[in-house]
């Protein structure tokens, strides 16, 4: 057992640092630290770079575009990338869709869309959530008739993010209404946004952006080819994407990040000629939080020890705990800095449209991003297999309960 | 010590809670409308703090509190506090004879708006950090610099501006107020709108002469007369919040007992009735320190005053958070939408946290006060 | 709607001071003062003084021995007595049974009972609990079997609170083991501790006081006409004695004194040579706490102003906030003053015997103190109603969920 | 970076966990046995941090941290801390030759009891408030003052004393530390239990004369010594906090699940199973950071090495207070019982939690040093 990072371990961090920096568009870094997400011409331009760089799937087998490195590189790698900041995968396709494709793909398939995916020649979107199942996943309606070669799939997806980018969504469709249980007779289909008979609908959120949708399907014909898996068996493939989704979604190298950067701002803020970060009180909500964020750090890396060593294909239900902790550290950390912003916090603006810097300035970018942050943030806790969902799977599936 | 509303009292929370209600006053233009504001005067309610013989109908901090409530309730973004609770309240306590007599009356009748300008770009919660310059002349004032986060600036008349008329920055001897007219020469505004959509403006005073006056009391001396018409904002703005906070429970229960997953209501999980019992627990707290803060109002130990005031607003500023945010939680991904109602009330709440001090910040001023005073409850 | 007290209150107010102060025996007052438990004999003497001067049980209606207050003066009275401090009544018998014999009782209960226990003539304890029926009240085993004038009981009480000093008890028993529903066929009985087949097993606690037992009944005979109210609808007396013990559990009044209390001790201990009630981060626990308190005073003002307007008898659900948030308080205080005390917070002591000033001690009694009393506090949120109980009273009874 | 234990450290933990399981330990007079010490001893757990050339196992902090845990799970209240960790930590980095030699085996062989007696009565955690006093003389130094919650200082033979020989109190400079046997002439003890029933003592010095080569380390430089070894005492300490957490966490878990009420078991309550679940979180994170601590301890920057430890006690402070306090509430009345084993072990989390800093102490050193190493994870 030793915790330390050895020196080829840091030397791999260096490389991945300088690679950043000298291959990453400085317009996307600027408007990233500046706290805007990434555009889709900004995540797709920095995956290709790591595409051919061979570090677009660093997570994937190494047959399938993997790096083949172990968890440590692998979390060294996802933490540099967040850190710096750079844009990170597209979690759609390479975290989920991918490793599902892999694990329980045809051949066909692994070969039609891998090397997509990698590329993002193919924006993927997520098509679990319906209006009426949110975390009750398996009580989904969205139908798939069978129908000679093809399925022909009715119904609703909802709180599908970016789908007004995506050129493929992933489906939990129900093909056999009689099963037995609600987890039963639910089938994971690949559906091209272009079929006719798809349409969507944008959901504003409250921050006043642009990141959802409903996702409608009315007689949507889909070639069975596109089932991954066993027919009526799709919830397999959702437990295994939902389990990695839980590791991904603690995104502790961002939180560090936001971290650092939220002391540097509270550095450059004064009360009564005392800058924030001096405040007692305030130092220690950030000394708080960077504690807890270290502890989460080395459960993560317990836990993917853990996993690597337990074989691979088998998620920890410990993931719940990265997910639960990890989100709630994204949402403190976006209300410390709204507190910091102070009464400037109230100068609203969106996040998904930069104002210019060469304007005279009401508040400063940060503080007029601090509370359409905060609200945007609060979904975090929601989506993902919501909070309340992870405790019980703690509850149930590591304390028996 | 009485916790009963008087009839007067209960027609006026009737009332009101009606006109508040009303649908059509969410969506105008800049968040809210003319009309109900006419609606307003015709019910007394631009009137009610002042004084009988300004016109007014003599109510106090009670009929304030029932009055934000029903606001916070109804999402009204008509510019009450601005104009009647802190410009009328910098006219009551603040002006002499006629010209307070002039003032409320045009307030009353629904034909001026009025607001404070005093938040200045650097000073966060710091009251006394004031560096916009009133520079004495033979005939009056040159005021010249920025205030930036003035609620309902962009369409007020009158402006209450602070001013450091003497003393460096930070020190509280040396803060003027005066009354400068929204279109006098060099005043220019930057409208824009606050996080929850509330109306606001950054105010640059380009050199703007105004007579000597316009001074609002003595030369200098501006700072306590700010600092209790602030503590009347906070006031009602805890009631505000307390409307809000109830809106966003009640929102909770309805859909707690009508959204169905895994074959039932999820009301009936208990981990979701517990925390919509900590809910409830949240805001009868925060309702009993809107109360106290009504009552303390009043105190003219200025020190306990601002010491209660504060402990009022630690509490909102708290329970709000809490109940804001696990409602959003427990509504899910509908709690996060524009097209529902709740993320209005959300948003509202976090603009009321951010607005005359947060809760640390008054948390601080509570333990530096040394606590609370034992007059009261 | 005024807050203020009026000048009447306030002189008021300051009577109940005098008479506390000039009345209640010295040493009584100092061992309370440094955090002891008042003892029986204290108890006892003190409940005596009040029954002299007509104070001994001021909520109870003015024909029973009731002072005709209105509740702002019978929150004075209590605040005055818990924040000088001075004993409170023996709940068991001035807020518990007495009540309920107030309300359900026959003539000749009231005639029998109610005076002595006015005076502490009878030291009564309380009978609800058993091994396995802690929470879940309703499930109590303890049966009382008709016999001509008499009852003959069988079972087993537990977490009965001094019943080693207890002349009565008042039991929850089952008279009718058919009932249709568990709250049905429980009837309400007032028995004898002297009574053949009555014995006590003591249990002692964390801190190592000796303050509860286990009551075990074999056979004991116990006349019908000890019976409260109407046999098997006993637990309409529970709900209404509960409902009682919600508001009596909230002793704000008490925790004002404490806090002021550790206010002052706070002001005596220093480290680095600044005192402790000078350290912003505890400064501010303590401004919170006492926020809080005065939150929680002004919404018990609430509740009781409401259930007086509503009429007698019907219990407000929102007492159960005041029982929820007083215990936490409670236990809060507790907390800061182990805190406070520091390293010498591990020199341990019992609550339960006050030691001499006169020898050289390791550590100020307070600080002796404050781990046993730590400990012994983490009661308060389980009796009465555990607080997880308290949120599914004001889940269902209020939020109607 | 590796998480792996080797087969030795695993075979190391399965020993210790079979020893500290032992029921015999707990009841036995002041609270433990020298049976079981002899028992250690003979493991080799005594000698376990000494180099092998003074006759040790030449283990590092992993290993101390698989004893403590086990420890902590079986509520071990054996000297082991006081005497191994803390006295032979002096011992390591502070003594030479044939005195770190000599004293080492006699610890190793389980026949010497060590312990430091530092704590003062107006101290609170300040390692630096020193004001027993050192005098110098010709053939040695004159100790006199009280220490007053020394662990162990009941029954330890070797006392590591710390004494001010010049400065004034608070400074950093002029600590010193000395040698002193127990038995001397003029040392007088006074046993009492702590809280949690861990043997302590109050040892006063009056005018002990000690030998000049009683001496550990450069007159008036020993804080840094003692800050070195307080760091290795507290992440020890963490991994017996997360023994004594992750036992109350079990216990809790087996009571939901065979306790009923309702009609059913509480553990099928879902607002006790997302309690439950918390209680699991906040053991997992205190995990981590007591492998943290365990890592950090030898970081040879003194200033990131405190502060790693202070974060570790921070949280094993807060999460431990919530797991014990969570403990007993779930348990309801039994769990509020001297019978019961679980009240014995939230009282020795409480005491962990007063000893060598509390949590905030430690958050607020965290604060003022700014932040935590990047190095390790």
């Amino acid at each position: 057992m030793d915790l330390r990072f050895t020196p080829e371990e840091q030397e791999f961090r260096q490389e991945v640092r300088s690679f950043i920096a000298e291959n990453l568009d400085k317009e996307t870094h600027a408007s990233m630290l500046a706290g805007h997400r990434p555009s889709k011409d900004q995540i797709v331009a920095w995956q290709r770079v790591l595409n051919r760089k061979g570090w677009a799937t660093v997570d994937w087998p190494v047959g399938f575009g993997g790096t083949g490195w172990n968890i440590i590189k692998r979390h060294i790698f996802r933490e540099e990338v967040q850190a710096y900041p750079a844009p990170e995968p597209l979690a759609f396709g390479v975290y989920m869709v991918g490793p599902v494709i892999i694990t329980f793909g045809t051949e066909a398939q692994k070969k039609k869309f891998l090397p997509r995916i990698a590329n993002i020649d193919d924006w993927w979107c997520q098509g679990f959530s319906e209006p009426g199942s949110g975390s009750d996943l398996a009580s989904l309606k969205t139908a798939a008739r069978r129908d000679g070669d093809h399925y022909v799939v009715n119904g609703q997806k909802t709180w599908t993010t970016y789908a007004q980018y995506a050129d493929w969504i992933f489906c939990l469709v129900r093909t056999n209404p009689q099963a037995a249980k609600p987890q039963e007779g639910i089938s994971f289909l690949l559906i091209d946004m272009e079929s006719p008979g798809v349409t969507l609908r944008p959901i504003v959120t409250v921050d006043g952006g642009r990141e959802i949708n409903e996702v409608f399907f009315d007689d949507v014909k889909v070639p069975v080819e596109n089932l991954v898996g066993v027919e009526n068996r799709g919830w397999d493939c959702a437990k295994f994407l939902l389990s990695n989704e839980r590791v991904n979604t603690a995104r502790i190298g961002a939180t560090k990040e936001r971290l650092r950067r939220l002391k540097k701002l509270a550095a450059d803020v004064s009360e009564n000629g005392r800058p924030l970060v001096d405040d007692p009180s305030f130092a220690e909500k950030l000394a708080a939080l960077q504690i807890e964020l270290k502890a989460l750090e080395i459960t993560q890396l317990r836990v993917l020890a853990n996993e690597h060593k337990n074989g691979k294909g088998k998620p920890d239900p410990a993931s719940s705990v990265l997910k639960l902790r990890g989100t709630e550290l994204q949402q403190r950390i976006t209300e410390l800095t709204l507190q910091a912003a102070g009464p400037h916090g109230l100068v609203g603006e969106s996040l998904d449209v930069p104002l210019g810097h060469n304007e005279d300035e009401i508040a400063p970018e940060w503080m007029r991003l601090a509370a359409p942050t905060y609200f945007n943030t609060r979904k975090v806790t929601i989506y993902g297999g919501s909070n309340e969902i992870q405790r019980n799977i703690i509850a149930k599936q590591i304390l028996g309960l | 010590m009485d916790f009963d509303l008087s009839d007067e009292q209960r027609l006026l929370r009737d009332n009101v809670e009606r006109l508040a209600a009303a649908p059509d006053g969410v969506t105008s233009d800049r968040g809210w409308k003319r009309e109900r504001w006419k609606k307003f005067a015709e019910l007394g309610l631009l009137a009610l703090p002042f004084a009988e013989e300004d016109g007014g109908l003599g109510w106090g901090a009670v009929e304030t509190m029932i009055v934000m409530e029903a606001f916070g309730k109804g999402l009204v973004r008509e510019p009450y506090l601005a104009t009647v609770v802190i410009g009328g309240g910098l006219l009551r306590h603040g002006c002499d004879g006629e010209v307070r007599k002039k003032l409320a009356g045009r307030i009353a009748s629904g034909e001026l708006l009025a607001t404070l300008a005093h938040t200045e770009r650097e000073a966060r919660h710091e009251l006394a950090d004031v560096t916009l310059s009133a520079r004495k002349t033979s005939g009056g004032f040159v005021l010249d610099g920025v205030k930036s986060v003035v609620p309902h600036g962009d369409q007020a008349e009158l402006l209450f501006v602070s001013a450091r008329s003497a003393g460096g920055r930070h020190e509280r001897d040396g803060v003027s107020l005066f009354r400068v007219d929204a279109d006098s020469k060099g005043v220019m505004r930057r409208a824009y709108e606050f996080a929850d959509g509330t109306p606001g403006a950054q105010i640059r005073l380009d050199n703007v002469v105004v007579p000597a006056d316009a001074l609002v009391g003595e030369a200098g001396k501006g700072l306590a007369l700010i600092e209790r018409v602030t503590d009347e904002a906070i006031a009602a703005l805890c009631a505000e919040a307390v409307g809000v906070m109830s809106a966003m429970g009640e929102m909770t229960v309805a859909y707690l007992k009508t959204r169905k997953q895994f074959g039932r209501p999820i009301g009936a999980f208990q981990a979701l009735q517990h925390r919509a019992a900590d809910m409830f627990i949240a805001l009868e707290q925060a309702r009993s320190m809107a109360v106290y803060a009504t009552m303390m109002v009043g105190e003219s130990d200025a020190a306990q005053r601002s010491a209660a005031i504060s402990a009022a607003k630690v509490t909102i500023g708290q329970n709000g958070r809490f109940i804001g945010e696990q409602a959003v939680q427990l509504h899910g991904g509908i709690g996060m939408t524009m097209e529902y109602r709740l993320g209005a009330y959300f948003k509202r709440m976090t603009a009321i946290n951010l607005m005359f001090g947060d809760s640390d910040h008054h948390l601080r001023k509570v333990a530096d006060a040394g606590g609370l005073d034992r007059k009261l409850a």
